[in-house]
């Protein structure tokens, strides 16, 4: 039992333990934040599988962004919905979905020993043609080489979020602005924060993007730290969100997604849909890197304002 | 150190099914949607915890990138999906009044005994 | 050109049906001209083929849907047959339809699915395959409907409603019964039928059954007739025309093809189901008699005359011997004449004086005369009186019977003509010899108007009258029907 | 191969720029439309000539990276796509195109529209396992947007109803994709057809996936999601769901089990599947028969059509020495989603326009509506008649195919069960047909429709019946690059 | 459409009543067509006496292949039908001249004509059939011209049994016609005897030939359509159209063959018709009435003479027989053309034709010297069973009361106007008939009653037809004195009880039918209600996500365990 694995063990008990509570909680709020316990749990297991990147975007996304979003949900459900805290369903349709889960929970159990304990998978694959992905970091190599089409398709399946929660706003207030009216007092600490950190923030998410190419970091994780900066500006009531019918925003949404079709589009012309020459690689790749960042960040903080609630400012 | 790391992979294998599994019971199980939001985001992040232990059986060769480039695809799918959940959710609980489906016993009336109360 | 033609029999009507589909409500004109054009082209092109025929010539078209899956038109003798007839009455009907219609609703779609399901009918009597024969089978099932709920009342809906329940549930088993056939024997074409020895007797003689029950519906044998009666609340033209000839006419057609070309007279013997269709028939022929006798709406009792008349062609190929087969085909062409003169007939005097009862034509050969005649002609034809053609078939059934040793038909035969002069002979006695009301009706010449409408039914019943008094030349119905069975069933 | 990347980029290029344009994404759409059907019909020539292709994206390739395979069955799959989402663009223009000023609803329905043509184009066209989950959550996540479309309560209840659902099985599939990585090392459909092996996590994950994908394709009994999304969505919106995103996760399930996993399967989870479809066929058809809304109607008819696909799994393989084709069931239910595609596109299209004329969605507010919308009754028919299984349509051929495989196989049951299933959506479809053929109800007022938006419904019903007629071209282009699998059967 | 071969003349022969009929269709010729209606017979008077013999006409293309010859017996036939009717013509002109409904009368009369000819001429079965069709057919309309309560009435009777009578002759001409597989006439009377259900065919063929021939109990329709109808058309029907069913019997009966069960039924019935007919004709009215019944009478004797023809030989039976039916023909037409005069002449005018047909009368008994007599001679010569030979004198008894019955019946029939007199061409034809009776049998008795003509004028054969006369007369002179009050059958006697009978069973069976039709038809949207709802139950429940979900889980499950079940 080397102390790697103790640690191991109890950060896994922990986690179990951080999901129960947030899954059968009686308080939803209470729910919420031993979920986001739960993520930061997760976020140090990626470390100790030695997957950094997954790591950064674990925390950046899986706890922080998604704890927002939740938080940000309950408030507006509390406002409009009575719901109240007790155990539904009968006894016997408790225990039968907890067999099932743990039947599903077994099966997987089973299959995960039966595997060849000396899978390597692609590693070898993907160290031996390392050299012509035109990038260090093997995740990057293949989040934006290797396998780029699945890294594009999913940046549209972002911004296609964004615009099925815009389309869930009131036919009246189309066109105005996203989310709720921030009164911040403009001398509270959170204006404060709102003016000290974003230089911080700016410097970290084009460090991120920019080390992406050799060690962990990338897009995804600089996004998500602009698009928080942006948020606390906006929380801090120094800017205002954007309305949702101005193009420039809806270019900067859209541009990230598109130089990335538009690099596969004149790969293809050129033979192969997407192809990066080898010794080019590294600057397309760092432009779409950049272009996603952008759109990501403007993305996931749009996301967290909501669909447009209010007309004027 | 090889050997300990191997072991932690299938450690974290199977707290990836259990966490698979007490995320589907919190999905099934739980009437409010935003519980049910939360328990997809905990199968989510089991699934992929699953995931990424199995891309770690050969410490030596260290961490197989491309599950790990498929997680982060994953995570952020996972994202958008929550997301356009919960703007769902939330324009339903302003139009209903109601944080759970009509046909779903809302959690504070439901009696504890006999089963659930269908209709509605 | 030989490949052409049976194409272009199909597209004179299936044409005209999609253009009509198509007019506005209002171009009456254009309607009629082009139902009229394709009618007379389609007639122009079964004369051709009929002297083509004769002499042996083979019109045949392929045309493959799935690979090994065929769509085939075959223009044999026994096809032209059914073509001749089903082209000669739609034009006269077409006619009738135009004057019975005269400022009417919805004609464009009327006028449309007429001439769609006359092309369904060609379509049939030209399939050279079960499964031709299927899709043209289901096409007239989809084509009749509309018109049957044309009036779009409550009781034509219901009418329609029971006209669906019927047919969809026939065409349901026989499509069981033609995949059951094919996925053993591979697909099934007329003229070089397959060996169907790969199935054992038991299956076959379900098979077969299920091939009877499902065509059955459209024959309308018992008890599968319920909806012939019903389909009667539809306007005058369609139950001329289908009900008479086009869909029962396609049943009996079907049944034909199935016993001689299917499974062929030695393995409908051999498996001995020739007779228990034969009783069925003879069962049916009394039924619809008797049924025919309790009427007292005229159209009713056509309707359950043509049920029992419709089962002669099918006693006549359940008896398979070569006169019992020349007696059921030329039926086929002597009751459609009849049948379609009497529901001209009724249809007139619906439409022009009022009278669907029977008890309503008191007095009225005198107010219309020529309906009246034309009327009495095809009553007595369909009694069995010589020389209108009704008697030549039962003369060709009774020596067919006799010569299968079934001697019990021709009792068929005697009671069926008997209970035919008991339900026709007291229409005829009233038209002429029963005074009418004393109200002054219109006069004669006012309701004998227009003369688009009286003439198809006499053009009929002269027609009629021609296939018996004629009955001995070569184009004539039975010449026809004889050289049917000399070449292809008896050589 | 230009036309396969011209598939892939021009829908997503045209969505991405249908944001910014907001109110001029109608001309976009309209633009963009043509072009993507002439490259799914350069797609299809190609591989009609040269056979199926493998095109590794970025150049590497699989396992490393991301192939995109061209076979027949993807290739019809991409041209009904594109010719059915072509026209429910060509229609959308008259209902989401506000030149003034832009609304919510006209602003987010084009891109969505065209996301989710990619999103279909995506799925077609991919080779690998993990690039079709996120082209299916593409996909979901579209669907799920423009059922919430209209905004009202029930539309969102019936979104957040389909997301839960759609979730599991994303998870699910996701899951299984996993399993497959971590037992092979691989994510390419072809390579893993070589690896893979009959053992403990292949079991695991296949189970996963099959189900994932069966609640994604609301194949009973996870099918309750349906029916309240794709009646609740705007007409256009309901036609590409029934018609495009059910048959995607079909797709998939019909790659895995022919092409990546036959090995795995067995006659029990033929069985299951099969059971699973009769199920479907049985509920959904009774369900229909009883429901009072149009767009209901419609909706339980799909979970009861989709149940004859999963046929083809207990089915494939007994095709039977006598047929001529191969593979009867395997294309049998590919051309059956096929034409299920354009038929159910139509028939929501036909809905829509009936809701817009009499205001309400309720059937007896139908009555006499084929007087005033000849066209799009005319389209509503065609499409039924495809449904119903009844010849010339594409449904029939797919029917044949269907039962000529059950009965050469012995499973008369699934014969029975499907020829039940086409009587029972005769009962449903006509319910409707027959209120339009009704006589109008005083003061109903129908406010008429353009010809030209009547057309559009009647060109896809139209298609729906070509495929039956000329279903020899479909039949080819399925066999190119057809796996194996589907001519012995999961056995 | 191949040129009908052999001899033209019988085919003209029965076209040209067609013509004449066809012409009274034409508003234009129809006062013409009248004048011409005697002409119609002219051809096939002439085929009669010049037609070659045994020549076979082929009209391939009409039916199915006419075919017409002229045998022995038919050209005796053909020749006094053609004459009879030429002489009903004649008066027929006169009488229809100042009536309605010209056109149909001659149109009908033409036709009836044309079958009438055409029994005697077909040589195929078909043609044969068809002929004796029409012949039924178009009588029915000559019976109810009039469009008398009692017309109609009588017609219905009469329609009624002629369609009994066609299908049974179908049933038989099919037997035959199967059995000797070809159509002509004179293979099925060969292959009759030995055919499968023979006997069945040769019954039937008696029905239906018996009931044309007013044999008992198939006569009822008789005595109620021959009154019925006008003058000149009860006279044809009579006097030509009842020896259709003679005639009918002669050609198909299998003689030869020895057939002695049915002779002998023959027999019996045609002489219980020849008694029933004299006894229930006594009780009658009117003339017409009397002279219908005595037609039963003849009628029944000449088929007696057929039946005995069975067992002897057979050619001079018929012969007899033809004579007969010639004699009576003539004698039964001119006496109901009498009624017609005596009913149009005054009390003086009328005096000389109840003159002439108390003259018929007696030659109808058999009074020698008369033509009847001769021909009672020649049947009697041909009877060998002495039974019923006397039978068949003693019949002459009741012939000579019936007609003096009928001609006391007749003078009452004398028109109140003192000088009324019958048109001339009225008594023309009338004259014409009556010396046609009295006259021909003494041309044809040679060849066909195969005697020398001096049999008939010796002793014995006079005294034989003497007495019976003579003993009848006596019989009426006894009953003109007392006058009994003789009971009244009505008209068509059977035909009363049958009718009410048959009214009654109509009326059980409505009744029943109607008790049918109220039964409670199950309604499918009954039965398929619970089904729905229950569907619907069950769709809630799929709908709700907490069983939902536990159903997928459920699923991927089993779905595991099916698959490792490998």
């Amino acid at each position: 039992m080397t102390p790697a694995l103790v640690f191991d063990g109890l950060l896994a008990l922990l986690a179990v333990a951080a999901a129960m509570a947030a899954i059968g909680g009686r308080d939803l709020f209470g729910s919420v934040a031993f979920f986001i316990v739960y993520g930061l749990l997760i976020a140090i297991a990626w470390v100790r599988l030695d997957a950094i990147d997954v790591a950064l975007a674990e925390a950046a996304i899986g706890a922080g962004l998604t704890g927002i979003l939740l938080i940000s949900a309950l408030a507006r459900v509390e406002r409009t919905a009575s719901s109240g805290e007790s155990g539904e369903g009968g006894r016997l349709a408790k225990i039968a979905a907890a067999l099932l889960c743990a039947g599903v929970a077994g099966a997987l159990a089973w299959a995960a020993l039966a595997l060849d304990p000396q899978g390597a998978g692609l590693t070898p694959l993907i160290s031996e043609a390392l050299p012509q992905a035109g990038v260090g970091n093997p995740v990057t190599a293949v989040l934006l080489n290797f396998r780029a089409y699945d890294t594009l398709l999913e940046s549209i399946v972002l911004l296609f979020a964004l615009v099925a929660v815009w389309s869930l706003a009131d036919d009246g207030n189309w066109g105005g602005l996203p989310g709720l009216r921030q009164h911040a007092r403009s001398d509270g600490v959170l204006a404060t924060f709102g003016r000290l950190l974003p230089p911080f923030g700016l410097v970290v998410a084009v460090y991120l993007v920019w080390a992406g190419s050799e060690n962990p970091g990338g897009a995804f994780q600089g996004g998500t730290v602009l698009a928080a900066i942006w948020l606390l500006v906006a929380m801090a009531g120094i800017t205002e969100l954007p309305r949702v019918s101005s193009l420039p925003l809806r270019a900067a949404l859209v541009f990230g997604p598109a130089f990335f079709l538009a690099v596969g589009a004149i790969g293809a012309l050129a033979g192969t849909f997407l192809g990066l020459a080898p010794a080019a690689a590294k600057a397309i790749i760092l432009a779409v890197e950049a272009g996603l960042t952008l759109s990501i960040a403007a993305t996931l903080a749009l996301l967290v304002a909501g669909s447009p609630q209010r007309t004027q400012g | 150190m090889s050997g300990a790391l191997g072991h932690s992979a299938t450690l974290f294998a199977l707290t990836g099914a259990a966490l698979v599994g007490i995320g589907l019971y919190g999905f099934v199980a739980r009437t409010h949607l935003l519980r049910r939001v939360l328990a997809f985001n905990v199968i989510g992040s089991g699934v992929f915890l699953f995931f990424g232990a199995t891309g770690f059986r050969r410490p030596d060769l260290g961490a197989d990138p491309a599950p790990q480039a498929l997680i982060i695809t994953g995570i952020i799918v996972a994202l958008s999906l929550t997301a356009l959940a919960l703007a769902l959710i939330t324009r339903y609980a302003a139009l209903s009044g109601r944080s759970s489906l009509e046909d779903e016993a809302p959690d504070d009336e439901a009696p504890d005994a006999g089963d659930e109360r269908g209709g509605g | 050109m030989n490949t052409a033609l049976p194409v272009l029999l199909l597209a004179t009507s299936l044409v005209p049906a999609l253009v009509t589909f198509f007019l506005r409500e209002e171009s009456e004109r254009k309607r009629n001209a082009v139902n009229l054009a394709g009618a007379f082209a389609k007639l122009g092109l079964v004369v051709v083929m009929l002297d083509g025929v004769r002499r042996g010539e083979d019109y045949e078209f392929r045309f493959a849907f799935v690979p090994g899956l065929e769509m085939l038109l075959q223009v044999d003798a026994l096809a032209l047959l059914f073509v001749t007839l089903s082209a000669f009455l739609w034009l006269l009907t077409t006619i009738y339809a135009i004057a019975y219609f005269r400022g009417g609703s919805d004609l464009s779609r009327f006028f449309g699915f007429f001439s769609l399901c006359v092309a369904a009918t060609t379509g049939i009597a030209l399939s050279g395959t079960l499964i031709t024969f299927f899709i043209f089978y289901e096409l007239l099932t989809l084509s009749t409907w509309p018109l049957v709920v044309h009036k779009g009342d409550a009781k034509s809906l219901a009418a329609g409603r029971r006209y669906l329940a019927y047919t969809l549930a026939g065409s349901a088993v026989l499509l069981l019964a033609i995949v059951w056939l094919e996925s053993m024997t591979g697909p099934v074409e007329f003229a070089a039928p397959s060996d169907l020895r790969r199935l054992d007797d038991m299956t076959l003689r379900f098979v077969f059954a299920l091939f009877v029950l499902g065509i059955g519906v459209k024959a309308a044998i018992f008890p599968l007739h319920g909806w012939l009666p019903t389909a009667m609340a539809a306007p005058a033209p369609v139950s001329a025309l289908l009900h008479a000839v086009a869909v029962v006419k396609a049943g009996a057609f079907g049944i034909v093809r199935v016993i001689y070309d299917v499974f062929g007279i030695a393995l409908v013997a051999e498996l001995g189901v020739g007779l228990p269709l034969a009783f069925v028939a003879s069962f049916t022929i009394l039924y619809g008699s008797v049924r025919a006798l309790q009427q007292r709406d005229i159209k009713k009792r056509l309707a359950y005359s043509t049920v029992s008349q419709v089962s002669y062609i099918i006693l006549g190929a359940a008896l398979a011997g070569p006169f019992a087969t020349i007696g059921g085909l030329v039926h086929l062409v002597h009751q459609g004449l009849m049948k379609i003169t009497m529901f001209f007939c009724a249809g007139i005097f619906a439409e022009r004086a009022g009278i669907t009862s029977i008890d309503g034509l008191a007095g009225m050969g005198r107010r219309m005369p020529w309906t009246a005649i034309a009327f009495s002609v095809a009553a007595l034809g369909m009694i069995g009186v010589p020389p209108i053609a009704g008697f030549v078939t039962k003369w060709y059934l009774g020596i067919g019977a006799l010569q299968a040793g079934q001697t019990w038909v021709i009792a068929v035969l005697a009671g069926s003509a008997l209970l035919n002069a008991a339900y026709f002979l007291p229409l005829i006695y009233r038209l002429w010899y029963q005074p009418g009301e004393d109200i002054v009706r219109a006069d004669a010449q006012a309701l004998e108007r227009p003369l688009a409408l009286i003439a198809p039914p006499v053009v009929t019943a002269a027609a009629a009258l021609l296939a018996g008094l004629m009955a001995g030349l070569a184009l004539s119905p039975l010449g026809w029907a004889t050289l049917i069975v000399e070449r292809t069933y008896w050589p | 191969m230009i036309a396969v990347t011209a598939c892939l980029v021009l829908p997503l290029a045209a969505a991405l720029a249908a944001i910014p344009l907001g109110r001029r994404a109608p001309r976009l759409a309209l633009v963009a439309a043509p072009l993507i059907l002439l490259a799914a019909l350069a797609v299809a020539t190609e591989i009609w000539r040269t056979g199926p292709a493998q095109l590794p994206v970025g150049g590497w390739l699989p396992p490393l990276g991301i192939a995109l395979v061209v076979d027949g069955l993807s290739a019809a799959f991409l041209l009904t796509g594109a010719i059915v989402t072509g026209a429910v663009v060509l229609f959308a223009t008259s209902i989401f195109s506000t030149p003034d000023r832009e609304t919510r609803a006209g602003f987010a329905f084009w891109p969505l529209l065209l996301a989710m043509w990619g999103a279909l184009n995506a799925v077609f066209l991919s080779g690998d396992l993990f690039n079709l989950y996120v082209a299916l959550e593409l996909l979901t996540l579209t669907a799920v947007a423009l059922v919430a479309l209209d905004g009202r309560r029930e539309t969102v209840a019936a979104a957040i109803r389909y997301m839960l659902f759609a979730l599991f099985g994303s998870l699910a599939y996701l899951l299984g994709v996993t399993l497959i990585y971590a037992r092979y090392g691989a994510l390419d459909i072809a390579l893993l057809r070589i690896l893979a092996e009959p053992d403990a996590p292949t079991f695991v994950a296949a189970a996963l996936m099959t189900i994932g994908l069966a609640a994604k394709t609301a194949l009973f009994p996870f099918h309750a999601w349906l029916p309240p999304a794709h009646a609740g969505a705007p007409a256009p919106a309901s036609a590409m769901l029934s018609a495009l995103v059910t048959k995607a996760s079909f797709y998939i399930v019909v790659r895995i089990w022919f092409d990546v996993l036959p090995v795995a399967g067995n006659e029990a989870l033929a069985m299951i599947l099969g059971a699973m479809g009769v199920g479907a066929i049985l509920f959904g058809s009774v369900l229909a028969i009883g429901q009072e809304r149009l767009k209901l109607v419609v909706a339980y008819s799909t979970v009861a059509q989709l149940g004859y696909l999963f046929l083809m799994f207990p089915l494939a393989g007994s095709g039977g020495e006598a047929q001529p084709w191969a593979a009867g069931a395997w294309n049998g239910g590919v051309v059956h989603a096929l034409s299920h595609a354009f038929a159910k596109a139509a028939m929501f299209l036909c809905a829509g326009l009936f809701a817009e004329a009499i205001g309400h969605d309720r059937m007896d507010g139908l009555k006499g509506v084929a007087r005033t919308m000849p066209l799009t009754v005319f389209a509503f028919g065609l499409a039924a008649i495809s449904l119903m299984g009844l010849p010339p349509s594409g449904g029939f051929t797919a029917k044949y195919l269907l039962l000529t495989a059950a009965f050469a196989g012995g499973n008369h049951f699934f014969a029975l069960v499907m020829l039940a299933g086409g009587l029972l959506a005769a009962i449903y479809l006509f319910r409707p047909l027959e209120r339009a053929f009704a006589k109008p109800a005083e003061g109903s007022d129908i406010t008429p429709i353009a010809r030209w938006r009547q057309a559009v419904p009647l060109v896809l019903a139209g298609a729906a019946i070509a495929l039956g007629v000329f279903s020899a071209v479909p039949f080819d282009l399925l066999r190119i690059g057809r796996a194996d699998a589907a001519q012995e059967g999961l056995e | 459409m191949t040129f009908p071969l052999g001899p033209l003349l019988p085919l003209i022969a029965l076209i040209a009543p067609l013509a004449i009929g066809l012409l009274a269709a034409i508003p234009a010729t129809r006062a013409r067509s009248l004048a011409l209606l005697p002409l119609a017979p002219l051809p096939a008077l002439a085929l009669a006496f010049f037609g070659t013999q045994d020549e076979t006409t082929l009209a391939p293309d009409l039916l199915l292949g006419v075919t017409l010859t002229l045998d022995g017996n038919a050209r005796y036939f053909l020749g006094f039908v053609a004459l009879l009717w030429m002489g009903a013509g004649l008066y027929a002109t006169a009488y229809m001249r100042d009536k309605p409904k010209i056109a149909p009368f001659v149109g009908f009369w033409c036709m009836t004509l044309c079958g009438n000819l055409g029994v005697f001429l077909a040589a195929d079965i078909i043609t044969f059939y068809v002929s004796f069709a029409v012949v039924s057919l178009c009588a029915y309309l000559l019976v109810v011209h009039d469009g008398t309560q009692r017309a109609l009435h009588a017609g219905i009777v009469y329609i009624v049994l002629a369609v009994l009578g066609e299908t049974c002759l179908l049933l038989g001409f099919l037997i035959g016609a199967a059995a000797a597989d070809s159509l002509l006439i004179v293979d099925v009377r060969i292959a009759l005897t030995d055919a499968p259900g023979g006997e069945a065919a040769i019954a039937l063929l008696i029905v239906g030939f018996g009931l044309k021939a007013g044999m008992f109990p198939f006569h009822v329709w008789l005595p109620l359509a021959h009154p019925a109808a006008p003058v000149p058309a009860s006279a044809v029907l009579s006097g030509a159209i009842v020896k259709a069913g003679i005639f009918g019997l002669m050609q198909f009966l299998p003689m030869e063959s020895g057939l002695s069960l049915w002779g002998a039924l023959l027999v019996i019935t045609g002489l219980v018709s020849a008694y029933y007919g004299v006894a229930v004709g006594l009780t009658q009215r009117n003339p017409k009435s009397v002279l219908a019944y005595s037609t039963i009478s003849q009628m029944g004797l000449v088929l007696a003479l057929i039946g005995a023809a069975a067992g002897a030989t057979p050619a001079d039976n018929l012969a007899a027989a033809t004579l007969l039916s010639l004699h009576h023909g003539f004698a039964k037409g001119a006496l109901f053309l009498s009624v017609g005069i005596v009913a149009a002449s005054g009390r003086r005018a009328a005096v000389p034709a109840l003159a002439a047909a108390a003259l018929l009368a007696l030659s109808v008994a058999g009074f020698p010297g008369t033509g009847g007599a001769l021909a009672k001679a020649a049947m009697k010569a041909h009877i060998a069973d002495p039974i019923v030979y006397w039978l068949v004198t003693l019949s002459a008894i009741g012939t000579t009361l019936l007609l003096a019955r009928f001609v006391m019946t007749l003078a009452a029939q004398v028109s109140a106007q003192e000088r009324a007199r019958p048109s001339p061409i009225m008594t023309a034809s009338f004259v014409a008939l009556a010396v046609a009776a009295l006259v021909s049998p003494w041309f044809f008795f040679t060849d066909l009653a195969g005697l020398p003509l001096a049999y008939s004028l010796s002793a014995s054969s006079i005294l034989n037809g003497l007495w019976p006369v003579l003993v009848g007369g006596a019989i009426a002179a006894a009953f003109l004195r007392i006058s009994p009050s003789v009971p009244s059958i009505p008209e068509g006697d059977l035909v009363t009880p049958v009718t009410k009978w048959l009214r009654r069973l109509d009326g059980a069976a409505r009744r029943g039918r109607s008790r049918l039709e109220d039964l409670p038809r199950p309604d499918p949207g009954v039965l398929a209600a619970p089904l729905w709802r229950a569907a619907s139950v069950a769709e809630r429940a799929f709908a709700r996500w907490s069983f939902a979900g536990l159903l997928m889980a459920a699923g991927a499950l089993g779905v595991l365990i099916a698959l490792s079940l490998q």
